[in-house]
């Protein structure tokens, strides 16, 4: 029974664990299997989600930053969490079609490194201006009060709330993106386009549109992540940079471009890292996930999902 | 009537000069043959046609069923009832046979043209008459269209033009690496649309095969026009034959 | 590199009626593609650079050492980037790895400057005949991050499990260096005639390691190697096919990036008589991917001044008295600004400014 | 080691110290023209940028003060508010990203470019010790801001570095009876630490110290570098049923783990302990902090001349209260510059001469000795505890709970982490 | 000597059976053309025996030693060079270099670890790339980008390659695709020549039964997989199944 309780415990908390893995790598895996996008701006927009969130949900007092040097004393319009989880991937997801639009359209071509360059620049700029703006310290990112505090499970006990909101939350959007790109001629048109996008235009159909769409759905989840990501920790600009690394590896481990890949594997890194520090090994959790990542790529190097071709 | 009118274009790849004030007219309804060597142009035209990017025109003016087409992008001008059997194939790899045939379906890309000038008709060739023509393509449903073997993808890049609805349609070395009896084939198919109204524009290097069934015929040289006129004013020229057919 | 005579400059140059100037173009770039000129340019480079960067650019020579020693690890990785294809994001473990090895070689065994050099560098290639041997299985994104993946893990060994070497997060401090050849102090000044040039030892030996690297890469690029290379990035398959073994040959130049990275990162522990724990962490391993990007892939000198640019602003920008604290902000705006402006990086840039001068002399 | 400048070598002294003629060339002595340079190396980017911030302000308050006088000029006898040494006080600023690398590359131009002959900064352990082992190559002397590791005077400590700041062996020393008298002596304690030396000399001395009062340590779990989501390690902290939770961890990530154990509800079975607070921490752990003990290193609420002199002076120049590391950067640089006064002489080994074993009481804390065997201040430490969100306010965050006395804490030179210290050599020898 | 046997050599992929259980034998010396309808199973046939699939049972011997299980560079190595279907070439090098690369392998072996030595000190390699630039008429080209190269030089040049690795048998899966007449008869004329020259034995793939009747000795015909009709053109052209299969008739 306790045995049992243990397991339940390491595997919730392994999929709250993962859940924002998930989310970002989800994103991250479409626009790069379907653009051939590296897209290294992507710890950016969840930094923008997770600030956007601030902003929204109440009241944030300014103590640094040229903002406060300016005599401003705190930002926000307190429309509450509810708005902000509305609001935040919709503005997110604007900000993800301006840049396919304004800054990936023109690197389709280019190297991934041209890739990396420019949207790690972007990235420092995003991450810089707001550390200028609102000063480098961490905020608290208050949870919705709907979902605050520890609720009761069968078997497990108590469970913060918010953290099963968060698991909740990431299975229905990844359920849905993956509908979309799996089931319908969106998806089709898009996977095509990955192909042969000139041969996809000379069928008549324009692809511009659902590329925005594909790179806006992928920032949206960014940001969204960034929304439910921020009441887990405080929000500092340099959240975004340390997701980064771990979301690329979840990409990568599941197989670019498979949606289905990122979660199981932002899943087995969660709950790899869960079960080592539960069981006592928590010295060499970080070690661990990187040792499961290595290995799974030794053995399948495309990835748990991946495709046996070059994808990227 | 004039269904195409190519008016004195010049395309570029870069800063070299490919087409050279090149200037073709088609038929509504007829078959007409562009013809040459290698390099002579063909392919670069057909794409200036298509609207694919490069070669980037300059100059001249694309006219199809009397609109301007020349600077419009790709997709439009599929719309407005292009298809193109392109060089190389360009099949969808990852996806299988019956997917790539999806892309093409005139209905659903017309969901997804909203927004745009559709005066198009649904008439591509259904996917039972596809299937009817290519029975190799039907037992294939479901391969993945990149592990098709080369001739099975080429009948694929024919039949996929096919299904999509077309005024005109162009083909650029459609019989390469089809087997002879396969062959045939494609020509009866082609045969058969073009006396059910479709006009054809099609480019060969083997002069022979494609003066069996056009009516007019244009040779290319260095991206110019050196010859045009019926099929059998080619076939009687043995000069220009000689020279830039080698036939 | 080829002695044969070339036949089109003189016609063009009768033609555009520019004798003089093509003239000299075709000479030029004759100089050019000498190898023994490449070393001459560079000794000459080493030589005038801290004058120049010292007096005019606001630097100072401990800057421009530490310059040299990313540019070394910035040529060599271009070895593997530029002519492989290979985007490593993991080359942090080699040049970390090899400046703890040299810190403890130092520290524990002996600290002969040239005996820690070779320590870090024999460290480094061990190491990414390793990491290498595991990481080649695939190309693109996967190898990029299998890379990333082991450079990770060496960081958080070190952190932890590895502190009792490494002395984790504090870094690694008893670095000591002996005087080089057992008489000449590297912290200390230098001779008369040199010292015109420059002021310091240590930027003397630094400089020497840099022009005997630039020479080496030279010459494997000179070598088959070099269109080996080439031809793996451009069409791997076909290169399998005309009987190449095109795995070992990445390996190989998985393993030759690899030692100029522990070249450069045993030189950084000498420098700094320290080795920081983030010499391991992976934006390390960013940070010399952009700086390769940034000054130009596929070129011998392109990364050369990637690394001086990337240090530049990080370092003599980062004093400036309003402007400093938004470096950071002025890097990004760099990358962004660089990459669209100069699509083949700051040498592309110059390739292209200087063929403008001189009238092209592409062949 | 000679000289790493820039290759002027000794003469060319336009100043009027004069004193050139007296001791051979060192590092960057002697001073050339007429201004002497500090070099004020404190993170401007990265997560502690604002404490950074704080810490610069209070840097340029003490060049001013310096320079024209105020503040503690007028307690500190040595010093004239006419410059030091009859040169003006100039300085240069340098990032350093909490980033040891970064923060060295950084001093190392502020030596070799532009002559400074004191570097002061930290706000962090590895960069005081990364920063202060280039000063000893150097011979340029080190004033550590916030650095609170035992390594930085232990095993690390270096001839040139100097530290006001106390270390974990004392914040063990300090917070065990307080957290014994508050929450009784046969108590269960539960560590998370940041597995990293510095959360590791934090997790012994804690240990140490609370055995001493008659607790008993279930049990201590590392938490990794990087570490922001606390939530598997705070599970097994809750199950382990211990009275009290010790989250070792610094600056954000002590807010972090705050903040999520307040959220899981451990504070209703568990009493919270974060042996070192700073403002940043407090701040962005919120409601989160109430009630919870800490030591820190000074706070505007200590009621003594000193400590209201400044607070007063630095809020009538910035309209804020200082910070605890902003009174660590202001009395660090007035420190050196007495010392050098004292000396008659910015030639280091002098200067160092005249820090070690120096005696003072004139910064806010009480009577200090700056220790000759390890160069570490002994000093009082004040204790706090955090504030109800309710009753926090800008720059206010915890409640002042006692000034455990310096008779209490500390360590004699042969043991706790000054057995382990070697200083090294004055440059002169 | 027999150069090349394949015994019950088979692939399937899934539930289809690309090539079944075939068993061929080329002679030193020889020119053998498969033919065969679309998706008879001869590329499949030719990457069996290049190594870049792995049979699902049977064997491939070259030169009498199994090469099943080695790597596609060792076959090469063994003397087995083949040309792609399309152009495969290194489009930024130049002419020279490219075939350079394929000189290097044949005159130095798969891997060399010696990387310091300058690549003008390798005179057999210089002399071999010369040579076959010749041959395949593109030594005035030499400088020249490859990608800059018009398609038929490309096939020239791939063709070239191949040749620049020595290969006593070479492989052609449709060499004159999207050649036009002249161009395919040059090509014709120079497999030939070089095949006398070179004493080099082929296999080659091809729709254009001119070509093919004019160029082999003997010719195998394939379809679903397995082979049908084996003989000189002669024969083949007037076996009654190879007529139904693949000249002329209807398909089933
Ligand atoms: N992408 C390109 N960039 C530069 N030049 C090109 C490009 N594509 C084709 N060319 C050049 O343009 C000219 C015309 O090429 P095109 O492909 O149109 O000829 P074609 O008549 O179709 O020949 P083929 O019969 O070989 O297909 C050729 O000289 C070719 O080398
Ligand atoms: N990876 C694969 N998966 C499934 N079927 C495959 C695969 N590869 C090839 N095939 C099938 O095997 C059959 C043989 O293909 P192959 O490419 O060998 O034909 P081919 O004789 O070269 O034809 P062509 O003359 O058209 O080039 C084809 O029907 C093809 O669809
Ligand atoms: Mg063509
Ligand atoms: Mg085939």
């Amino acid at each position: 029974m306790t045995v049992l309780a243990d397991i339940l415990t390491i595997l919730l908390n392994g999929l709250q664990q993962g859940a924002i893995y998930v989310l970002l790598a989800v994103g991250l895996s479409i626009i790069l299997g379907t653009l051939k996008f590296v897209n290294f701006a992507h710890g950016a927009l969840y930094l923008i989600g997770a600030y956007l969130g601030l902003f929204i949900t109440g009241q944030v007092p300014l103590s640094n930053g040229q903002l406060a040097d300016w005599g401003i004393e705190a930002y926000g319009i307190g429309l509450g969490f509810t708005a902000a989880l509305v609001l935040v991937p919709i503005i997110v997801f604007i900000i993800g079609i301006l840049m396919e639009r304004f800054v990936a359209r023109s690197f389709y071509d280019r190297p991934d490194t041209d890739q990396i360059l420019v949207t790690f620049g972007l990235a420092v700029i995003v991450q810089e201006l707001l550390r200028a703006l609102l000063g480098g310290s961490s905020q608290p990112f208050p949870q919705p009060g709907w979902a605050s505090g520890p609720i009761s499970l069968p078997i497990i006990g108590n469970f913060p709330r918010w953290r099963l909101g968060v698991i909740a939350i990431t299975a229905v959007l990844v359920i849905g993106v993956y509908a979309l790109v799996e089931y319908t001629d969106f998806g089709l048109i898009v996977q095509a386009g990955t192909l042969d996008e000139e041969m996809v235009r000379l069928l008549g159909i324009r692809l511009s549109r659902p590329y925005l769409v594909v790179f806006g759905i992928g920032a949206a989840l960014a940001g969204v992540a960034g929304v439910v990501g921020g009441p887990l920790a405080n929000v500092n600009p340099n959240i975004g940079t340390e997701q980064l690394v771990p979301a690329f590896l979840t990409v990568v481990i599941g197989g670019v471009g498979k949606i289905e890949g990122a979660v199981v594997a932002g899943l087995m890194l969660g709950t790899l890292q869960v079960a080592l520090i539960q069981t006592g090994y928590a010295a060499w959790s970080q070690v661990g996930i990187y040792a499961l990542a290595a290995v799974i790529l030794l053995v399948r190097p495309q990835g748990l999902l991946g495709s046996e071709v070059d994808v990227a | 009537m004039t269904l195409l009118d190519v008016e004195a274009i010049d395309g570029y790849y870069g800063e070299s000069h490919i087409i050279q004030d090149l200037s073709l007219s088609v038929d509504d309804g007829e078959i007409t043959a562009l013809l040459g060597r290698n390099g002579a142009g063909k392919t670069s035209t057909l794409r200036c046609i298509s609207g694919a990017t490069p070669p980037d025109v300059r100059s001249g003016r694309i006219r199809f069923d009397g609109v301007d087409i020349t600077d419009e992008p790709p997709e439009d001008i599929a719309v407005r009832g292009i298809s193109l059997v392109p060089e190389e194939r360009r099949v969808f790899s990852d996806l299988t046979v019956a997917e790539n045939l999806h892309l093409a379906d005139t209905v659903r890309n017309k969901a997804n043209t909203l927004g745009r000038d559709l005066d198009f008709r649904d008439d591509g060739m259904s996917t039972s008459d596809i299937y009817e023509y290519f029975p190799r393509l039907d037992e294939r449903r479901t391969q993945k269209a990149g592990t098709l073997s080369g001739g099975e993808q080429q009948m694929l890049a024919i039949a996929r033009a096919l299904h999509q609805s077309t005024d005109l349609l162009m083909l650029d070395e459609p019989y390469e690496g089809l087997a002879p009896q396969i062959i045939e084939a494609v020509e009866n198919a082609i045969r058969r649309i073009s006396e059910a109204g479709t006009t054809i524009l099609l480019v060969e290097q083997n002069a022979v095969a494609a003066m069996k069934i056009a009516d007019r015929c244009y040779v290319l040289d260095r991206g110019q026009v050196v010859f045009e006129g019926p099929a059998e004013e080619l076939q009687a020229d043995q000069e220009t034959r000689d020279k830039y057919l080698g036939v | 590199m080829s002695d044969e005579p070339r036949d089109a400059t003189p016609a063009a140059a009768s033609e555009s009626g520019a004798d003089v100037s093509d003239g000299f173009a075709a000479r030029l770039s004759r100089f050019r593609e000498r190898e023994s000129s490449t070393v001459l340019i560079t000794i000459v480079g080493v030589l005038v650079f801290p004058f120049i960067f010292n007096n005019l650019l606001n630097g100072y020579t401990q800057l421009a050492t530490l310059m040299l020693i990313w540019g070394i690890f910035a040529v060599g990785f271009d070895i593997l980037l530029g002519y492989t294809g290979l985007l490593s994001f993991g080359h942090a473990v080699f040049w970390g790895g090899a400046a703890y090895a040299a810190g403890i070689f130092s520290a524990s065994v002996s600290s002969q400057p040239l005996l820690v050099l070779l320590a870090g560098t024999v460290f480094a290639v061990l190491l990414a005949w390793v990491v290498g041997f595991l990481s080649l299985r695939r190309g693109g994104i996967y190898f990029a991050i299998l890379t990333l993946t082991f450079g990770q893990m060496a960081f958080y060994l070190a952190a932890s499990p590895l502190a009792f070497l490494t002395n984790g997060e504090n870094g690694f401090t008893s670095v000591t260096i002996a005087p080089l050849l057992g008489v000449i102090d590297l912290h200390g000044g230098v001779p008369f005639p040199l010292s015109i040039a420059v002021d310091n030892m240590l930027y003397v030996f630094v400089a020497v390691v840099t022009v005997l690297s630039v020479a080496m890469a030279n010459r494997i690029l000179h070598s088959p190697y070099g269109i080996v290379f080439r031809a793996i990035r451009e069409n791997e398959r076909r290169a399998e096919f005309v009987g190449l073994h095109v795995w070992r040959y990445k390996l190989m130049a998985f393993i030759i990036s690899a030692a100029f990275a522990g070249i450069a990162g045993s030189l950084f522990a000498i420098e700094g008589n320290y080795v920081p724990l983030g010499s391991l962490y992976w934006t390390e391993s960013g940070a010399i991917v952009i700086m390769t990007v940034l000054g130009g892939v596929g070129s011998l000198f392109g990364p050369l001044f990637g690394a001086g640019l990337y240090l530049y602003i990080e370092n003599i920008v980062s004093g400036f008295e309003t402007l400093g604290s938004f470096w950071h902000l002025i890097l990004g705006i760099v990358f962004v600004v660089a990459v669209v402006v100069f699509p083949d990086g700051i040498w592309g840039g110059i390739e292209y400014l200087r063929d403008k001068v001189t009238g092209g002399d592409e062949s | 080691s000679g000289d790493g400048g820039d290759g002027g070598g000794g003469g060319g002294d336009g100043g009027d110290g004069g004193d050139s003629d007296s001791y051979p060339a060192l590092g960057n002595f002697p001073v050339e023209g007429d201004t002497v340079t500090f070099g004020f190396n404190v993170p401007q980017s990265g997560p502690y940028s604002s404490e950074g911030q704080d810490e610069l302000r209070a840097y340029q308050l003490a060049k001013k003060h310096l320079n024209n006088g105020g503040g503690w000029i007028e307690d500190f006898e040595d010093l004239s508010g006419d410059g030091v040494l009859g040169y003006t006080v100039d300085s240069v600023n340098g990032d350093t990203a909490t980033d040891a690398d970064t923060a060295r590359q950084s001093a190392q131009r502020m030596i070799n470019r532009d002559d400074a002959v004191m570097v002061s900064g930290g706000s962090s352990s590895a960069v005081a010790i990364a920063v202060q082992g280039l000063c000893q190559q150097e011979n340029v002397m080190f004033m550590a801001c916030l650095t609170h590791s035992n390594d930085t005077t232990g095993k690390d400590c270096v001839r040139y570095g100097f530290r006001e700041m106390f270390n974990a062996y004392m914040t063990g020393q300090a917070l065990a009876p307080v957290l014994e008298e508050e929450y009784g002596s046969d108590n269960t304690f539960y560590q998370l630490y940041a597995d990293y030396s510095w959360g590791q000399t934090v997790q012994e001395s804690m240990n140490q110290f609370l055995s001493d009062v008659g607790w008993e340590e279930l049990n201590s779990v590392p938490t990794p570098l990087g570490t922001s989501d606390f939530s598997s390690y705070l599970s097994e902290a809750a199950n382990s049923g211990a009275d009290v939770l010790l989250l070792d961890h610094y600056g954000l990530d002590g807010a972090n783990s705050v903040s999520q154990a307040v959220n899981a509800g451990l504070d209703e079975d568990m009493e919270i302990v974060v042996p070192l607070y700073n403002r940043p921490m407090a701040q962005a752990a919120g409601g989160s902090i109430e009630g919870v003990f800490g030591t820190i290193a000074w706070d505007s609420q200590i009621d003594n001349d000193a400590s209201n002199s400044f607070t007063t002076a630095f809020e009538d120049e910035y309209d804020r209260v200082p910070s605890g590391p902003a009174q660590l950067a202001y009395a660090q640089t007035l420190q050196y510059a007495a010392a050098a006064e004292r000396a008659g002489t910015f030639y280091p080994p002098e200067v160092i001469r005249e820090l070690e074993d120096y005696e003072y009481d004139n910064v806010g804390l009480g009577q200090e000795t700056m220790r000759a065997c390890d160069h570490q201040a002994q000093r009082s430490i004040p204790v706090a505890r955090g504030l109800p969100e309710s009753e926090q306010s800008d720059g206010n965050f915890i409640d002042l709970v006692q000034v455990t006395s310096r008779d209490d804490v500390g360590y004699a030179c042969d043991s706790g982490p000054a057995a382990e210290c070697e200083l090294g050599e004055y440059g002169d020898e | 000597m027999t150069l090349l046997q394949t015994e019950q050599l088979t692939k399937q992929f899934g539930g289809l059976t690309a090539v079944d259980e075939v068993d061929m034998e080329i002679e030193q010396g020889e020119g053998v053309s498969l033919i065969g309808p679309n998706g008879a199973g001869k590329s499949t046939l030719i990457n069996l025996v290049t190594r870049r699939l792995e049979p699902s049972y049977g064997d491939v011997s070259f030169k009498g030693e199994s090469i099943v299980g080695m790597d596609p560079h060792e076959v090469v190595q063994q003397g087995m060079s083949k040309s792609f279907q399309t152009a495969s070439v290194f489009p930024e090098l130049s002419v020279k270099e490219n075939a350079t690369i394929a000189a290097l392998a044949a005159e130095h072996g798969s891997f060399r670890v010696n990387f310091f030595r300058h690549r003008n000190s390798y005179p057999a390699v210089e002399e071999l790339t010369n040579d076959v630039l010749r041959s395949v008429g593109l030594y005035g080209e030499r400088e020249t980008q490859a990608d800059s190269l018009d398609y038929g030089n490309k096939r020239r040049l791939e063709l070239g390659i191949a040749l620049a690795a020595e290969p006593d048998m070479l492989l052609m899966d449709e060499p004159t695709a999207g050649m036009s007449p002249d161009e395919t008869q040059s090509t014709v004329e120079l497999i030939k020549r070089v095949k006398d020259e070179l004493d080099l034995t082929f296999l080659l793939v091809e729709h254009d039964m001119e070509i093919v009747f004019d160029i082999s000795d003997r010719i195998v015909v394939l379809n679903r997989g397995s082979v049908i009709s084996t003989g000189t053109p002669e024969e083949v052209q007037n076996d009654p199944a190879v007529q139904e299969a693949y000249l002329g008739g209807v398909e089933e």
